[in-house]
């Protein structure tokens, strides 16, 4: 999914798969926490991911939805998981999908942990003598959190094959992020631990791709970690029941300007490579391709009681 | 139990007409926080969006009334936070922190047990630290392994924290007011499924004096043939066991510690000499958890009186899973208690 | 007992003629380590100094033959070396970490607890999470209450981590062995007072595949009048109040778990059927300890072979304190011991 | 002490104390961990306390006996409570000595941790419309531990009256400072937060009171936290029983040559501020002082064991 054509693909694929999960929450065809929707950030994780390659391992936050799709995990049992099925990817056990075999870990439950189990990771690649690298996904506010500082001292320390990805979209929760983070920006804080930082535009899903594959290259060629910043707009709650009573309509309505997928659609069809019958026949395909997996996992069997006590040694 | 549907984050559905009158667990501790704050300037609370996108809805309007410098939104640093609480205990304020979801209390244990919980021993006896975390946890609500725990018994385990466990909502605001007024560290576990239930009260309620001191057990529903001592949700479902097994001629007491430390051994040893039988139900994990401790302190000090080997129940040893047959197959409810009380007092 | 004197960071005395062939505790673990490391190229160590000045000389020469990227010193950092195990795990490597202290490990404990232990569940079995973390613990050397703790019972009660506490050469090395290659997260328990400890070993000590697998407890005594369990340090008070008592007619067994997570509850079950009776004794602090979780589990399973209530020592519930005599105060000992199975035994 | 003869006269007492110490412990009068010395980094405390005040509060690592020695804390408690005696500020339940009316809170069990109460401290000194402040110390290896970055960028955002004094003695344990920070300097790590950084010889006593005076100026007059670095040099081990074989010999002896307290007597010597006799003296008097706070721990009763159980509980 490294063409234009692909991200698009891709940022409608993160879209829809998502409204259809919100919906599924919505009509209480799902339980538990509500869905953590990526809208208007889907160009973080399909520029990111597009600079990627099989072997590279990605570790997703608790909105991590986007990532998986760009990695290029079957919608249908994804959908299963969140559907709590035995099909998910995690056998229901949770919704923070895993697909090892496509080098997604499914993180999230506790902000900022991610970060130094990619470390980790970046460790095993390195020692093992591979030239893949690791990159994981952290908030703008998971970036006050002292792991994030840790893992990035450790990071620097060791040359890591590692890229510190801040996905900065303006919000922790309820929290803006200028009164959390008095600096001018997160990709600045990488100074402190003598690495580098860029600070790239999270809505351009091609900027995104680009400042992640020069951090993939500097890994892989043993330079060690970088951070990069990609500022992006939470389009809408923190969670898909959150009203958002800390937000003025005016923002909202402004952020939705912004629209990553709308920017980027208009971008490739002024530049003749979209035409209006082959986006509709790309979101026809989508269309149906998450029909079916919601389809999937309604059908699908939900786990036996027994199931809840497997899995937990190895 | 229909009451602790899987329905936390929806919009709650109408009040039942019998229980309009009835305070809310979450109501009651946002009105004793708010009469704490309101009788003790030095009280002030920190936490994630608890004033610009209350999570739960406990502390709803304490922004409003008392200003962003007592009601003070955090950014995603909770060792910060503890520490900053610890911090200002020992500068003579009363902090209260909020976790969103009390298992996250896994990033700062240290600021809590070994800072919190240890500076005024080490100081010898220099320094006071009062200071109030609330914790929401409990399962049953598809949360997932790392918001749905039940950590108590490591508190209990770990020297020089107190902690309150409220079932009802006369617990919930006159625990909390304790909570407050203490002047040692105080966990505050405030189980999800329980805050929109809603709980007859007596008219001390209203009193803004109205304290339940900490240590204190209560006796939920008297009984001859076993004890059961149970917690927060556990309470209700170990209640509604003993109501469908009255009607089967089974007689069972249900203890409410309401504070593990201190606990109010006297109490639990005292119904096990009167019933003889014991059961300790809860949604801690089994090893070492509070289940067993509370089965070790009977059987030390009320071996002669037990007509058969107490038992316990709890999640045995696993994550809470997400899917809801799996979260149901860990955690006990009123059919297990009931059953296992049937086994113990069948002969 | 004199064997553990205070002499923690004081250079070693002669040792005793007779224990010239007895590995200490400390090389044993050492050997483990080094074997291991010999036999798997994936299996790689990390913590505070363990090449540059090893704490308390465990990691001693392993620098010089496996080199610096296999023997990593590390900042002062745990959040993110606990994490880089856990990570360095799933990519095919064998971590293991030391803490200086174990009692450290307060600041990372999430990510043992809630990532380390949980990984392999939540994803559906798609990882494995093999790593050890080696923590000193225990009393008794006036270090101090941030670095004096024995807080195994933690990590018995939450899921997913296995548990492993050495109390002899023997075991310390076949415990270790047996703990990297284990495909699961270990904690690994090392007293400091035994550290120097030297004990007598069968040929198979040199086995480098003489592994001790877990779950099995030993019986370090054969007796009739009571069982002790105990761990570490205890099992050595234990053994010392056993034979004092020997010579007034009291017959001790002493049943050592050796790891509580598996614990070998049929041994320790086996064994009060046989005695009748049973004394936990443990440094951890009992409120939910491991102490009472034994108390627990023989009464349920075991109660009609009781002949009298079931005990545990440990420390009462207070932070270990600095100045010797204090320390004294709160720590079980081998005179403490003797006198609990005196009462216990005497009708 | 705020005076240059005052500042030494600190510093001596600080180097005679430690040294007593360790002494102590070397004739096994005193268990436990070895002692922590602050030996050459006097400079740092001494400079430090000179810019504080009554009512403002310092927090000490496990390296603490220079401050408390700084705030004007009773040697004979001090030592008392190192020997472990209830005559101890702690009644010989920590040999971290706290005394609350001077304002020092003995910490440093756990490395870091010191930080984040600091904070607190500061944030309860604002809250009740003080102007007191609130420093806290903590080493080059503290400086790489979650705790102290959550702490500054808390501090930042709250404008709190706090000064984050990294004492930098080149050393974590073995670990050199060079290996563990990429940054060009901990100071620098200021900018993450958006705070004052400054950086400052720590072996001048006189440099160290400017720049925390500044930086208690700017807190007092509510302009909030500044993030101090003071370089100096551990002259010994990191505990009095650390042979240091990671440490050249020529590296510590240049150390010795840069002995604050050699350097400072010379330059009050060259300005005319202290006579060979006067400073005999001053010595004679710390002598006598110290040796009577010696005397007076081993003539001090040990607790007895009921203490145990006393002072958990408010
Ligand atoms: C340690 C911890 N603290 C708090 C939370 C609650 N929490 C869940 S998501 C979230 C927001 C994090 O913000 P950010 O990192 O910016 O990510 P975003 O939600 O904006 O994608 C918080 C605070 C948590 N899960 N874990
Ligand atoms: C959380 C934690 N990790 C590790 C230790 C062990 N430890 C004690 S002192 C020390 C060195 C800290 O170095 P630095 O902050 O530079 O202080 P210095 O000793 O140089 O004064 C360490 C690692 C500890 N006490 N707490
Ligand atoms: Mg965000
Ligand atoms: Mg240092």
């Amino acid at each position: 999914m490294r063409t234009e054509i692909g991200l698009l693909r891709t940022m409608l694929l993160i879209r829809r798969l998502e409204a259809a999960w919100a919906e599924a929450y919505a009509r209480d065809e799902i339980g538990g926490i509500p869905p953590a929707l990526s809208t208007g950030q889907e160009a973080v994780s399909a520029g990111a991911c597009a600079a990627l390659e099989p072997g590279d391992v990605v570790f997703t936050t608790h909105r991590g939805q986007a990532p998986q799709v760009a990695r290029g995990l079957d919608p249908t049992r994804i959908m299963a998981e969140l559907y709590g099925r035995r099909t998910g990817y995690n056998k229901g056990k949770s919704y923070h999908v895993t697909d090892v075999s496509r080098g997604v870990i499914g993180m999230g439950g506790i902000v900022a942990a991610q970060v130094p189990v990619a470390a980790g990771m970046a460790l095993a690649q390195k020692l093992r003598g591979t030239d893949r690298v690791s990159l994981v996904f952290f908030g703008d506010g998971a970036a006050n959190e002292g792991a994030v500082h840790e893992s990035a001292n450790l990071a620097a320390m060791w040359t890591l094959p590692l890229i510190l990805l801040c996905e900065n979209n303006g919000y922790c929760i309820s929290q803006p992020v200028a009164v959390a983070v008095k600096a001018a920006s997160i990709a600045d804080r990488a100074a402190a631990y003598g690495l580098p930082g860029a600070l790239v535009d999270g809505n351009d899903p091609l900027a995104v791709r680009d400042a992640v594959a020069a951090a993939v290259a500097r890994a892989r060629a043993g330079g060690g970690t970088t951070l990069v910043e990609a500022r992006t707009v939470r389009l809408g709650g923190h969670l898909a029941h959150d009203p958002q009573h800390y937000r003025s309509r005016e923002e909202i309505a402004a952020a939705w300007e912004a629209c990553p997928i709308k920017r980027f659609r208009a971008r490739l069809a002024a530049a003749g490579l979209l035409t209006e019958e082959a986006s509709a026949r790309m979101e026809a395909e989508i269309e149906a391709e998450i029909a079916a997996a919601v389809e999937f996992a309604r059908q699908s069997p939900v786990p036996e009681p027994r199931e809840a006590f497997e899995d937990l040694w190895a | 139990m229909s009451r602790f549907d899987r329905k936390l984050f929806r919009p709650g559905g109408a009040v039942k007409p019998e229980e309009r009158e009835w305070p809310s667990i979450r109501g009651a501790i946002n009105e004793a926080m708010r009469e704490e704050m309101r009788r003790d300037p030095t009280v002030f609370q920190m936490g994630e969006d608890i004033a610009g996108a209350p999570p739960f809805g406990v502390t709803t309007g304490l922004a409003a009334e008392f200003g962003l410098e007592r009601v003070r939104d955090t950014p995603c640093s909770e060792v910060a936070v503890v520490g900053a609480a610890v911090g200002a205990a020992l500068g003579g304020m009363r902090p209260i922190v909020e976790f969103q979801f009390g298992d996250f209390l896994s990033v700062a244990i240290d600021q809590l047990t070994h800072q919190a919980a240890l500076l005024r021993y080490l100081t010898g006896g220099q320094v006071r630290v009062p200071l109030v975390i609330r914790l929401p946890c409990g399962g049953g609500q598809g949360t997932g392994a790392q918001h749905a725990q039940s950590l108590y018994s490591w508190f209990a385990h770990a020297p020089g924290i107190k902690v309150a466990l409220p079932a009802t909502s006369l617990d919930a605001k006159g625990l909390m007011k304790a909570a407050i007024r203490d002047d040692n560290p105080v966990l505050f576990f405030e189980h999800k499924a329980l805050y929109r239930t809603r709980w007859p009260v007596p008219p001390e309620f209203q009193d803004p004096d109205h304290v339940i001191p900490f240590g204190r057990a209560a006796i939920r529903r008297a009984g001859d043939d076993l004890t059961v001592v149970a917690t927060l949700t556990m309470v209700h479902h170990a209640l509604a066991a003993a109501e469908a097994l009255a009607a089967e001629g089974i007689s069972v007491e249900v203890v409410d510690p309401r504070t593990l430390v201190p606990l109010d051994r006297e109490t639990i040893v005292g119904s096990v000499r009167k019933t003889g039988r014991l059961l300790a139900v809860d949604e801690a994990y089994l090893t070492c958890g509070i289940q067993g401790e509370i089965l070790a302190l009977v059987t030390e000090r009320a071996f002669g009186a037990l007509k058969a080997p107490p038992r316990r129940l709890g999640n045995p040893g696993v994550p809470v899973p997400f899917a809801p047959p799996l979260e149901d197959a860990v955690l006990p409810d009123a059919g297990r208690i009931a059953a296992a009380i049937r086994a113990m007092v069948t002969p």
